[in-house]
């Protein structure tokens, strides 16, 4: 059996439930059962909003985790958050160019994207989530980066039509990105 | 926090003591803030801050109690007036003062705010309106402007089906026991100190024991608006001001 | 101090003036609603606040901002109106103020009617409203007790800082006895110290009845559940009659083997039944709770040790019969007798479920219930004069 | 022309550039760097040293972010000052 | 039809408008807002009724008079909201007409939080209000479950010309899943005989929510507990994992020895740690009540003969708690753990709690659980890999 | 019941058909009867009875549909006009109307008639106003006379700390989706004509679309007045009617 | 003038005497005896004939216990009838 | 040990709630228990009224009977309500001056007391509930006279004290008028 528990995290407008909703619509779309739930608390409004994504091949049961198996940190403080929380063994994945204090806990796999930066690259500083998202699918192999593309084309809203194959680019540069920390972790 | 200058500088504009040094977690641009400044200045002036209650509602100020240097309760939504008739009638020497939104004073506490007011219950109301359900994620309020669209009037207001904006000014002022009812805006910085001027009428309304004080602040919700703060300014004076008029309601001297 | 004739819901009133009531907001309702009117003439005259709110709504957040300003505040209702309270119940406990509640029960559900009725046993013992919390909840049975117990509401709203209710039926309310009334209390000095009161020379204070991060408002809540435990250990009353000891009946002797539970008016109804069954030769007992929460549990299954079978008596379709079944724990078996929409039990028709229990719970009936006593002068005693008792 | 001060509590501003929009002197402008909070937090740059201290910045800044100092200039010493 | 990932908020109005509600009235709070805001876009579209009311006192009232209309109606709310509903609730229940209620619960009491809850259990499954009642109570643990049962709820509500409460949690309420949608229904052609329509050609109807003589209510009473006995009967529902027979756990076999008992969130979360515990070898069962009323109260005492021991899982102090010990009756220990304030009790410590169970009902503990499932790619599966189940 | 008399005479006054032949558990003089009656005629005079739905209130009219005979309702107390909004709503074609007390009307449903005449919610409110709560035993309601005794004013009502008469005509006629309101009395047959015209309008404008309307009753309760039914009326006029003046306070033709 | 005739239901009525202190004629007076509900009714007793069928009676009454007849005169009758 | 139950019945303003009030007072004043309570049904405005008194000399269970022992029936409706609940052996006090038809069942004590008249010979009609009581007293023993007078004294209201020597004289007639039907019994 396979099952995979996901946080993303990071500051609202940074594209956290898009980049979690999408790899949500692929796991379904590959027929998988998955949970997506985000922390609807306080923060939501200018604070860090996250949203974990559970992917099962049988009946989800909690669809929260107190240790998650993987963790795409957008922000600092997301970093500092989750470090702890990340499961033994588990890894940590956060957009480096934000975060410029790298996390430091034994035992779990860190891995620096310079999401930002790459985004910034690609012309468009939101496509940071799909950075990060390509560089998840990489290293995790939860699902084909190609089952994702799909999903962005049937899910990216009207107005963000024009964006498609940038979003698709910057899955696919992230996954690039994702292979030589994994190589070295 | 804020460093203050050496001798030959004076002070113009700084924190008032009434007010509190925690940063609010209201959005940027949120007129709620420079409401509370307004309102702790007055207390100042008034030199009432250490009798002074408040009531906070519920909606994005109910953290409101974090940001004043006085004693607060908060109030389930809509409620503050019952609550701060509770608190003044049995101690009529304090300052008993409600903060509400929109939704909270004219949706569902109108009751208590109508009878809070008829009963000449001897309080300050200071109502934010900013035409929408701020901590629930922009619904309509019944002070939404006709044809604007919210989250729960997603093509605008139809004013046939969802009633038309509530001014609650007219109608305080109708009743016997209100003795100042004023209507103000946030829009720029003119309004603001003419704001201020009438929050500081209210409280010395109470003070005086004359009745009922409410001072109606015209706000912006940026956020739910979907606004810059700036442009959120400038609805009010473009959109808000016509459908609800500044001016004072009703001024009574005599208690 | 001389007796005095009084209706119950008066005497709650008095009650609470004597017992130092600074602040009644409240509501007409039947059949309440003598309380509210003797408060009306009362309290001002005492230069206290009496404030007719305008609706069960606004008054219950009035005693919440007078139970914030630290002062004695009581409010009273009865069914619908406490349906309409529940909201600020619950705002009143997540924010630890004290508060008495004195809810009048009549028959429902919806309007219903004005009869007597116990069927908020579950809205006001269980929780009143949404969130985890208890409040205290006496139940008197006579007109005295109403006013022993308001007082000690007041006493024990402050010492927990919770909601205390008293919770009685229309009948209670209506009917007059002889009572004694507590002598007048002076006023406190000064309110408590978290009380918001302003600023005045010390650091603000504030109430606030939420607690948005998870973790704190479990931290709030396991407060209140400590207190409720606390409470639960300190607090719990009953009243027995022919149970054991002192007040087995001096006459047939014997412990109880069967035992009726009931509270309030229901309670004094099946105490009249009990006394003919034991007439009648049935080893029965009365169980009354004067706490309805805390529930004297622990007693009654201490009875379930030895008792044959329990006999609930209530003037609803069976809530505090829950209560009962979760402390007998299966140990005896519980049948329940219960009227509804204001019907009130009768001594004659709980006397036959005590000999049906009796029965049930193998023993040879050997008795039968006479009618109801009768009048001396014109016909002569009812019952042979040996009895004694009836 | 009376001198001010201004001091922004870069901080506690949440970028909202309302003070940007009201001061009459183009006095302040939007920092390129985030602050903690992650906004970009308004600068008093104050061109020319034309800020007269008249504090619609303050006023109209909903985070209590902004305090604003005037030289106290003495009477004599306002010509010279003037002459600046 | 395709699946579609939905929010349960969304996915349950969604639900409501292919099950044919017709008018639906609410009041914005969260964490149920997303169902109001649907409901503002796609009532208006299908030319239904949607209205945003000026409060939850409002909106139920609504309720009641569309109900009176005979026409499908919907309100949601949370928490605070239901709690200012409950007066309605009790007309509408003593008016027997039909109308569903979503209760997405948030923390407690109070403003509380807006953070996942079960608090509402008491108020919602003990009666709503005053009065002797009993909603339907129908709890999802899925958002299919939450479709499925929202249809379920218009069904049973009509039938019975009751009140069905589809009692949810914030969680369920904010998460998505995928969720396959049942088919649009055509809208009722004509309101039923009783409805308020206009005495058109036929004598008057009314609804009226009182009988003012006590013998009148009693008997509305009687039919309203008759009713209710008639759902107990036939509308108990739950679902069982690894308990016995079909469901017991293929890999380890054997039947449940301990049962572990929870609805909603927080039966999903169980099952996530009855799983691990399994894997541990420990014969344990998931019991999760769909309906909380009718409460499965046989089936648990069936369970009962035979079980070593019951763990209760809630997010709050333990509601439904009580209702599993008047199942189990004193047969068995029953446990608790439960969550209050917002916070979800986790797989691990549920599981900590099957072990201590295990452990006191006298099992040697040779088994200890492990860490959370962690990453394949990453670090490779968590467990043995011919355990195959977690 | 009431006999026909032979051919050479007309019927000039008899029982209306919407009104049933249920004699009335109101008290001897009470006005409720002359607005029940007055409602049935302008139902059967317009030929709305079979689509016309009565919302009661719970105050003394809580049996009112006893006494209609068309299909009726029994609200909340103060919730009639919600409960009015639900059946409206759900069938547009249909008249629907509440009747209420100044209890049930201005107390605590204030809220709810508020907010439905905000909306111009197509509904006709007929408002009782006695000055008192009828059936609970004659406390004060919020449209009680300053200084005048109840059983919960006892020393009469002190405008200072009970509250000023709420004026609903006054404060209805603010909102802009009110299309009728007036004030009529029933104190003599000449006011009762005029009240039943202003009924008949009211139901008019319901039937042409027009929003919200409303007409106030003043009436009396001679019980907890505690006055003869003649004398009661003459207190109407000597001191309701300055207080709570008769006319129309808003008329709105198109919809 | 027209000739009026009123029909006094006595078990509907509860004797609150308005009806009484309407009428421009004295026409009704209260009864000496109770009805089965203990009220006193009215009678219409029409001294002198006066009635003329104004109905003012039964518009006050509070609970529909009257109903008002008139004589239907042909026009060549009137002037007959007015000479009785 | 002694008990009695009683209920008075008639219309609202025939002092169905002062007569049986005072009953409840002079108990009191004699050191017994007793309990009052009134029905506050519907039929409180304008229709029946009616009120039980329990007195006893211990600790009273019910205050509300099924069969009471006696019912003092100021009207004809109350005669019709009460006549089938009188105890077996119990009694029927009832107003003959508005009661033409008497009641019929056997196994009570009818007893007819004409109070309206009499009260209307002692110049007050509302007197009739003092008649009926002194019957009550006369014929049940339950209260010497001279105790219910002095709580009379004690308890009228200041407004009707004028009343008070007619109240009396009310009482002692009702008495006298209940020697003979007791004897005939
Ligand atoms: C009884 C109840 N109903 C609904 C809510 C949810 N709620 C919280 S704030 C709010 C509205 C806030 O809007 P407004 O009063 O206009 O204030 P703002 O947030 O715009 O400042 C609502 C509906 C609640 N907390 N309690
Ligand atoms: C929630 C609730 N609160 C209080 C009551 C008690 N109650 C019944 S009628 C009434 C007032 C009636 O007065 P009004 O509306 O003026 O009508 P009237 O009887 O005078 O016609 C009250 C307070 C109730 N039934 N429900
Ligand atoms: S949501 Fe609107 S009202 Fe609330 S803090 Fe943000 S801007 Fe202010
Ligand atoms: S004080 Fe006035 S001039 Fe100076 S920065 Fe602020 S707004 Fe500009
Ligand atoms: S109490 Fe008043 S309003 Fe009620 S029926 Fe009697 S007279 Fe009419
Ligand atoms: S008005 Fe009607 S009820 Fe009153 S006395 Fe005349 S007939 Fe009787």
């Amino acid at each position: 059996m396979m099952h995979y528990d996901f946080v993303f995290s990071g500051f609202g407008g940074q594209g956290v439930l898009f980049g979690s909703q999408l790899l949500a619509y692929a796991a379904m779309e590959a027929g998988l059962h998955v949970t997506w739930i985000p922390s609807y608390g306080p923060e939501m409004r200018g604070g860090t909003a996250n949203c974990t994504v559970v992917i099962s091949d049988e009946e989800i049961g909690a669809p929260l985790v107190r240790h998650p198996s993987a963790v795409v940190a957008l922000n600092y403080p997301s970093v500092e958050k989750y470090e702890p929380q990340v499961a033994p063994g588990g890894l940590l994945l956060y957009n480096a160019s934000l975060v410029l204090r790298p996390p430091t806990r034994v035992g779990i796999h860190c891995v620096p994207i310079p999401a930002s930066d790459v985004a910034a690259e690609l012309g468009n500083a939101k496509l940071l989530n799909m950075v990060m998202l390509g560089a998840l699918l990489q290293i995790t192999g939860v699902l084909p980066i190609g089952t994702v593309e799909q999903s962005l084309e049937a899910h990216l809203p009207a107005r963000r039509r024009d964006m498609l194959e940038a979003n698709k680019l910057a899955l696919r540069r992230g996954a690039e990105l994702a292979q030589e920390p994994l190589v070295a972790a | 926090m804020i460093p203050v200058e050496p001798f030959t500088e004076q002070v113009v504009f700084q924190r008032p003591r009434a007010m509190s040094a925690t940063p609010t977690t209201y959005c940027p641009g949120c007129m709620h803030g420079v409401a509370h400044r307004l309102v702790a200045e007055a207390i100042d002036e008034l030199g009432i801050r250490e009798r002074a209650i408040l009531v906070a509602p519920v909606g994005c100020s109910v953290f409101a109690y974090n940001y004043f240097e006085i004693d607060g309760v908060v109030a389930a939504h809509g409620r503050a007036p019952a609550v701060a008739t509770g608190l003044k009638r049995t101690q009529p020497d304090k300052i008993v003062f409600t903060y509400q939104g929109d939704g909270d004073l004219a949706s569902i506490g109108i009751a208590e705010i109508l009878h809070a007011a008829g009963r000449g219950e001897n309080l300050t109301v200071i109502f934010v309106n900013n035409a929408v359900y701020g901590m629930t994620g922009g619904q309509m309020a019944p002070t939404t402007l006709p044809g604007m669209k919210t989250t729960s009037s997603p093509l605008g207001r139809d004013t046939r089906t969802m009633g038309h904006p509530m001014k609650m000014c007219e109608l305080l002022s109708q009743l016997d026991g209100a003795a100042f009812i004023a209507r103000r805006s946030l829009h720029s910085p003119a309004e603001i100190r003419r704001a201020k001027k009438a929050i500081v009428e209210a409280f010395k309304t109470q003070m005086e024991g004359r009745g009922f004080s409410m001072v109606e602040l015209l706000a912006s919700c940026p956020t739910n608006w979907d606004m810059k703060p700036v442009d959120a300014l400038k609805w009010i004076e473009t959109h808000m001001v016509p459908i609800y008029p500044l001016g004072d309601y009703k001024t009574r001297v005599e208690s | 101090m001389a007796k005095q004739l009084m209706k119950g819901n008066e005497a709650i009133a008095e009650a609470a003036i004597r017992a130092g009531v600074e602040a009644y907001f409240g509501y007409p309702i039947t059949p309440q609603t003598e309380l509210l009117e003797y408060m009306s003439k009362r309290m001002p005259e005492l230069g206290r606040v009496f404030l007719q709110a305008e609706s069960e709504v606004a008054a219950i957040n009035m005693v919440y901002g007078a139970a914030c300003a630290g002062r004695r505040v009581m409010t009273s209702s009865s069914s619908p109106g406490i349906s309409l309270m529940q909201e600020g119940l619950s705002y009143i406990a997540a924010s630890n103020v004290p508060a008495v509640i004195v809810d009048v029960m009549r028959g429902g559900p919806g309007l219903g009617n004005i009869a007597p009725s116990q069927s908020d046993y579950f809205q006001m013992v269980k929780m009143a409203g949404h969130g985890d919390y208890k409040p205290i909840v006496l139940a008197p049975a006579t007109v005295q007790e109403a006013v022993d117990l308001t007082v000690l509401a007041f006493d024990l709203a402050e010492q927990y800082r919770t909601i205390v209710t008293v919770l009685l039926d229309g009948m209670l309310g209506q009917m007059m006895e002889p009572v004694e009334l507590p002598a007048m209390r002076a006023l406190p000095a000064t309110p408590p110290a978290w009380a918001i009161t302003g600023a005045a020379g010390r650091a603000k204070n504030v109430v606030v009845p939420f607690r948005l991060q998870a973790d704190e408002l479990e931290a709030l809540n396991f407060d209140l559940q400590r207190k409720i435990a606390d409470i639960a250990r300190r607090e719990v009353r009953f009243k027995e009659y022919f149970i054991d000891g002192a007040n087995a009946d001096k006459v047939h002797g014997d412990r109880a083997e069967l035992i009726v539970v009931a509270f309030g008016a229901a309670g004094r109804v099946a105490l009249s039944a009990v006394k003919a069954a034991r007439q009648q030769g049935i080893r029965v007992g009365l169980h009354r709770p004067i706490t309805l929460s805390p529930f004297p549990d622990e007693r009654l299954s201490q009875l379930a040790d030895e008792a044959r079978g329990f006999l609930v008596v209530e003037m609803n379709a069976g809530q505090m019969l829950e209560d009962v079944k979760l402390s007998v724990g299966g140990q005896a078996p519980v049948r329940f007798h219960g009227r509804m929409g204001g019907q009130v039990p009768m001594p004659d028709d709980i006397a036959q479920e005590i000999e049906k229990l009796d029965g049930m719970t193998s023993r040879p009936i050997d008795h039968k219930i006479e009618g109801p006593v009768v009048l001396r002068a014109a016909v002569g005693p009812a019952r042979k004069p040996e009895t004694g008792r009836n | 022309m009376a001198k001010g001060h201004v001091v922004i509590d870069s901080e506690r501003c949440k970028g909202c550039e309302l003070c940007v929009s009201v001061c009459p002197k183009g006095g302040i402008r939007m920092s390129e760097d985030f602050n903690a909070k992650g906004y970009r937090p308004a600068v008093w740059v104050n061109p020319d040293g034309a800020c007269t201290g008249c504090a619609l910045c303050a006023l109209v800044c909903p985070d209590t972010a902004i305090a604003v100092y005037r030289e106290v200039v003495p009477r004599v010493a306002a010509a010279n000052a003037a002459s600046n």
